[in-house]
């Protein structure tokens, strides 16, 4: 079959941006947003029509081959290790073209209608496609360091939308904290890749995936602190991933993040870019396989970052700091799974891969979902602040009704997406052992309540005082949110194991009832309690933080961690490390440039005696100068 | 007569014109003309080299001319070009046509600040073609000395102090270089018939291994403060703070070049056992530059201070991979260099532009010119990405290789100061991020500055010439480095072996 | 002895036969005629410089081998004459001045007799003959450090050059009384056959070196330089700065080569040695904080003669040719220097390097002039001195030894310090701001020309290799 | 019965040496010029004692000699001249006074 348009769905992006960057700002800014949308609409049906023809083709032996209908190179650095750019196909990769693609569809329109009037409205419109670009770049990546290319290219393009307000001061640490914290995870990718590639001898996955015998023999031997240089490099790319993942304790960038416009909180950081980690991981399957020892850590982080992210999740005033929290946790829940696999068969330990994947969709689409409705939420009262809400169920009824489709569904009840997909990680995390199992259940429960937490105090519980009375938003901004909600509830029945599994075979989706039921009961309840806290107005809440006050002001804080990379940045890299060397470089070491000019006018100073202008005295000078002479050539050639 | 002595005459014939003519136009008109003229030549001989290559040419040098010209002292004009000296001499042409655009009003004696620069050129085209130790060497002070008059007389700042500093240091290093050059000529060969011409010294290779270790010192040094290598990299931060924009571009953009290109053509392609032996010096000494200066850079307040030691850093990195002394890392340090040279062209280029509005560059005092001068903010994020090794722009083709190249070897010290080398690259953005959100981003400082417009077109054009040569590299990076690596294999071989 | 054999000296009869004229035009010309004075002696010059070079000179050796002509002192000669043209083209505009009118015709006759004396010293073969030639180069001398003899600190000047002379020379007498009881002979030749090294002899090399110290004004002997500089004439103290010094170099040189080039070497080159690192070091260091100009050339020719010294360490072919070389473009840059120094001083009497502020705004020509001047004696490419240093360093180290590398590091790093005083000079005409610099100078056609002649010399006589492939062919 | 020479060079350089100290010592500058006779006069004695004992068969020495002295005689003149030049514009040829140029 033929793949070859879809160079297009890298084309056509790159030129949408080219053109809104260059010529944006001759167009009017209607024009721009028709113009994007057009675009994305183009690439999206493109897609979908790749998902098809591939999906639709039938499998050899079994499996669903890759395909690569472009592979050319771009810079060889020996004759073994050269960089590709090309587009690889694949399950997982199409299944991505086709959530991104479908995510930034609707924001586009979206944006229409939320960044109405904005300054700049061009700009953000070739920043979005720009990201459009590099993540699609980065999903059909053929070889790791062409993902790396395109990794950057996302860090990029978040940073500059991040920054997109950029007279908000905010906003601009807030891009920078971002770009510089992905930048530092990078640097382990980077680390990473070079120990990999140093050992393989190549960069394309297909090669490095083969199997993972072929990656342990090429590095077999060679150890580094105790562990396997394997170990250790797949590490370090996993670090790359945490980062853009928003892993513990790399996480920090992505509240701030939230300083973004709305729109594209939901498209980048909570759909599509933030699990770039999930989808390295995943893309790296069997090499991560190989060395277990990894894999244990990765399910440690997720797990604890789930933990953690949920806590704070439930204590947040800001909404879109809760949804940012809730997913860095719902990420977590795919790393977890993706860390509790065993092996490459589904059936037998290997079901991780394929939850963490259905989760990955699932979850971009109801968490876009839930961002768009809290932009609606926000346009309609200017803030952020739940305070500053309450009750705004009659005033915004779509907005309302998908938010809380969408709750429903991150909360895990059925038959909304999200149970699904949810399910199969928990019992993927069952099959491993009991705890992680119970740890994510929990995990689970907390979700539930923080997310109606957050549902009744949008929606129910007491009005704020509007200056003026808020009213639903234009239809460029429902229909998504229609569109959203309604994948939202089908989703779940897309019968994912026929399309992606860790070893490419079909595999049956079948629900393990005590785990739904488990989860679904706590879910219930957590959504019950939260009901009874915030649903009407009343004094509980307070009374629960003064019963904890430790925790909620720790949880509130956000453990602190902010503090930390604050004192660790300010006091030890500018403080310590850099005014010291600043200080040296002008002090010592210029210092002592100058300080051989300062000493040879001294000593000219010092010398200018012997010109005394007298002429009995040069001439005693002139005589003991020449009897000097010739003692020393006596000495050294008679007497020595 | 070599095609390629037209480097050294048409800026000949440039000072000449200027010396006749009259007022601005006509300065203009002649500079104009001369640097595309430039550009066109330099253009014109890629094409050629390549062709020849790929006509399968596969001689060391090629377009090689040989005059004598001392006869007593077999001193000789001796010109040719290898894969790198042609990729220096593009960025070169390119370089000195962006500044003729950046100097387009340069205000007092316009007639004297362009003859001077394009002596320099003269200085620069001339070391990167010559082939003959003495030739190669009388070109490279050529290049120094108009720095002088050019920071004094057009600079700013405590000029007359960075100005000296800057002269007297890079002739200290070309004092220890005499010596090494003296040194090296008369022990280029065993059976008497000594010679200055590189490609017969390195044939003869009959340097004794103990003379190596000591002229190899002499001369690494002797470039290397030209290459602003820890600890003689101090002339640099004055030196471009105090320098006019042109000064700055083409000093920071194609003379630090001098330093790495000389390195590795006279003292490592000259001396390889002492490269081997002695090379873990260096190392540590480059290896500390890159970080020193990359963290020295996080805390300048002065534009200019934070791109000098910007450069220190990278220029450093030059280096470093240049000792690594393997194809790979050294093609990437040639990449380097010319990414480092446009990158930086850029960046004081933007600065003067900035400086010359806001007549601070102090970035304390700046804020929010991104919505002031949108095209000069733009071009500046770019340069930013560029230097911080964005993907696309030349920077990261440049590191990538170098990382990639470095890290070939295993012994440990060498992987230390590889990883320490990498981390830079968070660094360089945490500066670089610094300024970007400190002048262009946020709430407007200087109530004044919203009055200040944003470029015209000469200095577009200056901008738009640089940013696309970086990006060209950035995107299309195969040509560049199979330009470079052939001829690289050669010397790195030679190291090697 | 042949009329052919006797046209072996030929150099010095041809100069004899100018100094007459020119005496002989000098007497008996009108007033009116002598004003063409100088053009008449820069022609009768110019002609005699032709007949050295062109006029097919012999080698040839007479008196018993007292005197001596080579090729290579031939060329040295011709390069002495070519700096003593500029000179007079330097001197032209001043000798019109009124106090100088009347002492014009002494001025050049004194001037070609120190010149005569040269000639003698140079092509000596014997220690008489060259204690002679000494003498007669420096008595005219001190008549004209005095010529200006109501001037401010002439007198001065003119006491101190010839106390210090005579001084000198007795102790070089000395030296070679010393040496004539240890050999028993003055000619180079037996000296060099039967030296045998004694405290004695040692003790008398190193006075001859003091003696031919004092001329060469290196360190420590070199301390009435300075002064002399300042107190004479400008013009007087161009000639004394680059034609004295470089016969005086020549002149040592062969001594050293043929009278001390076997036996004594050891002696010699290890005082050298030493008073080489003094001199470049010490003429530094007292340069870098002069304010008068010539007290500043003075220093900085002082450190010039200890590169030039370096030429006859190296005592082989390349050191002879570099020498004569280096004293070439040393002339060309320094009379350079010293024209626009005296046009300036004679325009506004101003001698100050500080008073030089803004100078190029007023006198582009001059400055720029100056300023090449100050590149070339610091050697900066491409202009002359780069060359001649390098060649200079180049024969030095050509011998192979390592305390050589070791001597020209030192130099090489006394350069640095060098470049730092010379570009003072030129921060002041081109850097400083100055809102009353001197005013626009009224130059006449002398000086333009003597400062393009030199300009032109400074810019291609490191360029145009034919020179020093000239040179050498002549030496080896 | 014969003196040997070595006594005559112990007066020469008796001579030689006590001119040095009279140059460097004394403030007139005509005992300047004395000195410097002295030690002129010192050098001519050498010259004549080691012809006459001990290259008896040649005359190097006593022609050096007399050349010596007819240069000794014209740098005498010269000194004159420029000492009572000195006398003119400055009253006295006190050796101090020649200080003006110094450093």
């Amino acid at each position: 079959m033929d793949y070859s348009f879809s160079i297009l769905i890298l084309a056509l992006p790159l030129f949408m941006f080219l053109t809104l960057a260059l010529g944006g700002n001759k167009m009017s800014q209607k024009f721009a947003g028709l113009l994007g949308t057009a675009g994305l609409l183009t690439i999206a049906v493109l897609s979908y029509m790749v998902a098809f023809q591939y999906f639709g083709m039938d499998r050899v032996d079994g499996i669903r081959p890759a395909l690569m209908p472009y592979n050319f190179e771009w810079l060889s650095f020996t004759d073994k290790l050269t960089i590709n750019l090309g587009i690889l196909l694949d399950p997982i990769s199409v299944m991505m073209l086709v959530v991104i693609t479908t995510v930034s569809l609707m924001v586009h329109i979206y944006s229409m209608g939320y960044m109405h009037g904005e300054r700049g409205f061009q700009r953000y419109y070739a920043f979005l496609s720009l990201f459009t670009f590099s993540m699609l770049g980065l999903v059909v990546a053929t070889n790791i360091f062409q993902m790396y290319i395109f990794w950057e290219l996302v860090g990029v393009s978040s940073y500059l939308l991040i920054g997109f307000y950029y007279t908000k001061p905010s906003a601009v640490s807030a891009s920078k904290k971002a770009f510089i914290v992905t930048r530092f995870a990078d640097l382990g990718f980077l680390l990473g890749i070079l120990l990999l590639s140093f050992y393989t001898e190549t960069f394309s996955f297909d090669q490095l995936t083969a199997d993972g015998g072929f990656f342990l023999t090429s590095t077999s031997g060679a150890t580094f602190m105790g562990c396997s240089v394997a170990a250790w490099a797949m590490a370090l790319i996993f670090m790359g991933g945490a980062g853009k993942s928003a892993m513990f304790p790399l996480h920090i960038w992505l509240p701030d993040a939230m300083e973004g416009p709305t729109p594209v909180s939901a498209l980048i950081h909570a759909a599509t870019m933030v699990v770039a980690g999930v989808y390295l991981v995943a893309r790296l399957f069997p090499v991560y396989l190989s060395v277990p020892e990894v894999l244990e850590l990765i399910t440690w982080v997720g797990a604890i970052t789930a933990l953690y992210a949920a806590v704070v999740a439930c204590v947040q005033s800001d909404i879109k700091r809760v949804l940012a929290f809730s997913t860095i946790s719902q990420i977590a829940f795919m790393i977890v799974a993706l860390g509790v696999c065993t092996s490459m068969i589904p059936s037998e330990g290997g079901l991780g891969y394929m939850a963490s994947m259905f989760h990955l969709f699932t979850h971009a689409m109801f968490k876009a979902l839930l961002f768009l409705g809290a932009g609606a939420v926000i346009h309609a009262v200017h803030s952020n602040e739940m305070s500053d809400m309450g009750g705004l169920r009659k005033y915004l009824p779509i907005t309302h009704i998908t938010f809380l489709i969408a709750c429903l569904a991150i909360a895990g009840i059925p038959p909304f997406s999200g149970f699904f997909s949810k399910d199969e990680i928990l019992a993927a995390a069952f099959n491993k052992s009991i705890f992680w199992g119970v740890w994510m259940t929990v995990v689970a429960a907390i979700t539930a309540f923080y997310m109606f937490r957050l549902y009744f105090g949008i929606f129910w519980g007491k009005e704020a005082k509007h200056e003026h009375t808020p009213h639903e938003s234009p239809a460029t901004m429902t229909i998504p949110l229609i569109i959203l909600a309604v994948i939202t509830c089908v989703a779940g029945f897309i019968p994912f194991g026929e399309y992606i599994t860790s070893n490419g075979e079909a595999y049956h989706i079948h629900l393990d009832m005590t785990v739904a039921i488990t989860s679904v009961v706590c879910a219930v309840v957590a959504i019950l309690l939260a009901t009874w806290l915030f649903a009407k107005p009343n004094s509980k809440p307070e009374k629960m933080q003064a019963a904890l006050p430790r925790l909620h002001k720790w949880a509130y804080n956000r453990f602190y961690m902010d503090n930390v990379y604050q004192f660790v940045t300010h006091r030890i890299i500018f403080a310590y490390i850099s005014r010291p060397i600043a200080w040296f470089d002008r002090h010592i070491i210029d210092g002592t440039m100058d300080m051989f000019a300062t000493v040879t006018n001294s000593v000219a100073e010092k010398i200018k005696g012997f010109q005394s202008g007298k002429l009995q005295v040069y001439v005693w000078i002139y005589i003991v100068g020449a009897m000097i002479l010739a003692a020393a050539a006596i000495y050294t050639l008679c007497i020595k | 007569m070599s095609i390629l002595s037209i480097f050294v005459i048409i800026p000949i014939l440039m000072m000449g014109g200027l010396f006749l003519s009259k007022n601005m136009n006509q300065i203009r008109t002649v500079a104009t003309i001369g640097s595309a003229l430039q550009l066109i030549a330099a253009v014109a001989l890629v094409v050629l080299f390549c062709g020849k290559r790929a006509a399968g040419d596969t001689a060391e040098m090629l377009f090689m001319a040989d005059h004598v010209w001392f006869q007593a002292l077999n001193i000789h004009y001796a010109v040719g070009v290898d894969g790198v000296s042609v990729a220096m001499i593009l960025l070169s042409a390119i370089i000195v046509f962006a500044g003729v655009f950046a100097s387009w009003k340069i205000n007092p004696l316009p007639k004297e600040f362009f003859m001077w620069l394009i002596l320099l050129s003269i200085g620069v085209y001339g070391f990167f073609i010559s082939i003959d130790l003495f030739t190669m060497f009388m070109f490279y002070e050529v290049a120094l000395i108009p720095m002088y008059l050019l920071i004094g007389i057009w600079g700013s700042g405590k000029k007359y102090y960075s100005a000296m500093k800057l002269t007297l240091m890079l002739m200290g290093g070309s004092a220890l270089l005499l010596l090494g050059i003296l040194g090296i000529y008369f022990n280029s060969s065993a059976d008497g018939n000594l010679t200055m011409n590189i490609l017969e010294i390195a044939a003869n290779d009959a340097i004794p291994h103990s003379l190596q270790k000591i002229f190899f010192p002499l001369t690494f040094i002797g470039f290397g403060v030209l290459g602003a290598m820890f600890p003689f990299h101090t002339w640099s931060p004055d030196g471009h703070a105090s320098a006019p924009t042109a000064v700055s571009m083409l000093h920071a953009g194609v003379l630090m070049k001098l330093g790495g290109y000389g390195c590795f053509r006279v003292a490592m392609y000259l001396m390889p056992y002492a490269t081997q032996e002695l090379s873990w010096i260096f190392l540590i000494l480059t290896g500390i530059s890159v970080f020193y200066g990359a963290y020295s850079a996080c805390v300048q307040t002065d534009l200019k201070y934070i791109n000098a030691y910007s450069s220190v850093s990278h220029c450093g990195l030059v280096l470093f991979a240049l000792l690594m002394w393997n194809t790979t890392a050294m093609t990437g340090a040639i990449m380097q260099m010319l990414s480092h040279g446009l990158m930086t062209a850029l960046f004081f280029a933007l600065i003067g532009m900035i400086y010359g509005r806001t007549h601070t560059r102090d970035i304390r005092e700046m804020g929010g010119l991104m919505k002031i001068m949108p095209f000069l903010s733009v071009c500046y994020v770019i340069a930013g990405l560029a230097s911080l090794g964005l993907p696309g722009l030349s920077g990261f083709v440049a590191e990538m290789t170098i990382f990639v190249g470095a890290f070939d070897h295993t012994d440990t010290f060498r992987r230390v100061f590889t990883i320490l080398a990498c981390t830079s690259i968070v660094i360089t953005a945490v500066y670089i991020l610094r300024v970007v959100g400190k002048i262009l981003y946020g709430p407007v400082q200087d109530e004044h500055h919203l009055k200040l417009t944003d470029a015209v077109w000469y200095e577009k054009f200056s901008t738009i010439v640089l940013i696309i040569a970086v990006a060209g590299i950035g995107i299309f990076p195969l040509w560049v480095s199979d330009l470079i690596r052939e001829s690289i294999k050669v010397i790195s071989e030679r190291i090697i072996q | 002895m042949s009329y052919a054999e006797f046209l072996g000296m030929g150099a010095e009869l041809s100069l004899m036969a100018v100094i007459i004229l020119l005496f002989i035009y000098d007497t008996f010309a009108s007033s009116k005629a002598g004003k063409y004075l100088p053009i008449t002696a820069i022609s009768l010059l110019a002609i005699q410089t032709l007949y050295l070079a062109f006029g097919g000179i012999q080698e040839a050796l007479l008196f018993g081998g007292m005197y001596s002509t080579t090729s290579m002192s031939n060329v040295a000669k011709i390069v002495l004459n070519i700096g003593t043209i500029l000179v007079f083209i330097q001197a032209a505009s001043w000798v019109k001045e009124d106090d100088m009118k009347i002492r014009r015709g002494e001025y050049y006759v004194l001037t070609l007799i120190t010149l005569l004396g040269m000639y003698f010293m140079m092509s000596a073969q014997n220690f008489l003959l060259f204690f002679i030639g000494l003498e007669t180069a420096s008595l005219p001398m001190t008549a004209l450090v005095a010529i200006e003899k109501y001037k401010e600190n002439s007198y001065e000047a003119a006491a101190k050059y010839l106390f210090f002379a005579v001084f000198s020379s007795s102790l070089m007498l000395l030296g070679l009384s010393y040496i004539y009881g240890a050999v028993g002979s003055l000619y180079y030749t037996s000296i060099a056959a039967n030296f045998a090294v004694t405290p004695l002899t040692i003790v008398a090399v190193v006075l001859f070196l003091a003696g031919m110290g004092f001329k060469l004004s290196l360190v420590p002997f070199h301390l009435w330089t300075a002064d002399v500089y300042q107190g004479a004439p400008t013009v007087v103290t161009s000639y004394l700065s680059v034609i004295s010094k470089g016969a005086a170099a020549y002149a040592m040189m062969i001594a050293l080569m043929t009278a001390f080039g076997n036996g004594a070497l050891d002696i010699w080159i290890n005082v050298l040695y030493i008073v080489i690192i003094l001199t470049i070091t010490i003429g530094n260091l007292f340069a870098i904080r002069q304010q008068n100009i010539k007290r500043f050339l003075a220093f900085s020719s002082i450190s010039q003669a200890g590169y030039i010294m370096l030429g006859v360490m190296a005592c082989n072919n390349y050191g002879a040719t570099s020498l004569l070389y280096y004293v070439l473009v040393y002339i060309f840059s320094n009379i350079a220097a010293f024209a626009v120094a005296g046009a300036i001083e004679r325009a506004s009497g101003k001698l100050n390097i500080n008073d030089y502020d803004g100078l190029y705004k007023t006198n582009p020509k001059l400055s720029v002039a100056m300023m090449l001047a100050m590149f070339s004696l610091a050697g900066i490419p491409p202009f002359a001195g780069f060359f001649s240093k390098f060649f200079i360093f180049y024969s030095a180290v050509e011998t192979g030894i390592t305390s050589m590398y070791v001597l020209v590091f030192i130099a090489l790093l006394n350069t640095i310090i060098s470049l730092y005083y010379y570009l003072l000079v030129v921060k002041a005409m081109f850097l400083k701001e100055n809102d009353a610099p001197i005013a626009t100078v009224k130059s006449d056609g002398y000086t333009k020309t003597v400062v393009f002649i030199t300009v032109a010399g400074i810019v291609l006589l490191g360029l145009v290799s034919w020179v020093y492939d000239y040179i050498f062919s002549m030496v080896a | 019965m014969e003196i040997p020479y070595i006594y005559y060079l112990v007066v020469s350089g008796v001579m030689f040496f006590a001119g040095v100290y009279g140059f460097i010592a004394r403030r007139n500058m005509l005992a300047i010029l004395i000195s410097l006779e002295l030690m002129l006069n010192a050098v001519d004695i050498n010259f004549v004692v080691f012809n006459r004992y001990l290259y008896p068969c040649q005359l190097e020495g006593f022609f050096f000699t007399m050349f010596a002295i007819a240069i000794a005689a014209a740098e005498t003149a010269i000194a004159i001249a420029i000492i009572i030049n000195i006398y003119r514009n400055i009253k006295n040829i006190k050796s101090d006074n020649l200080d003006k140029m110094k450093n």
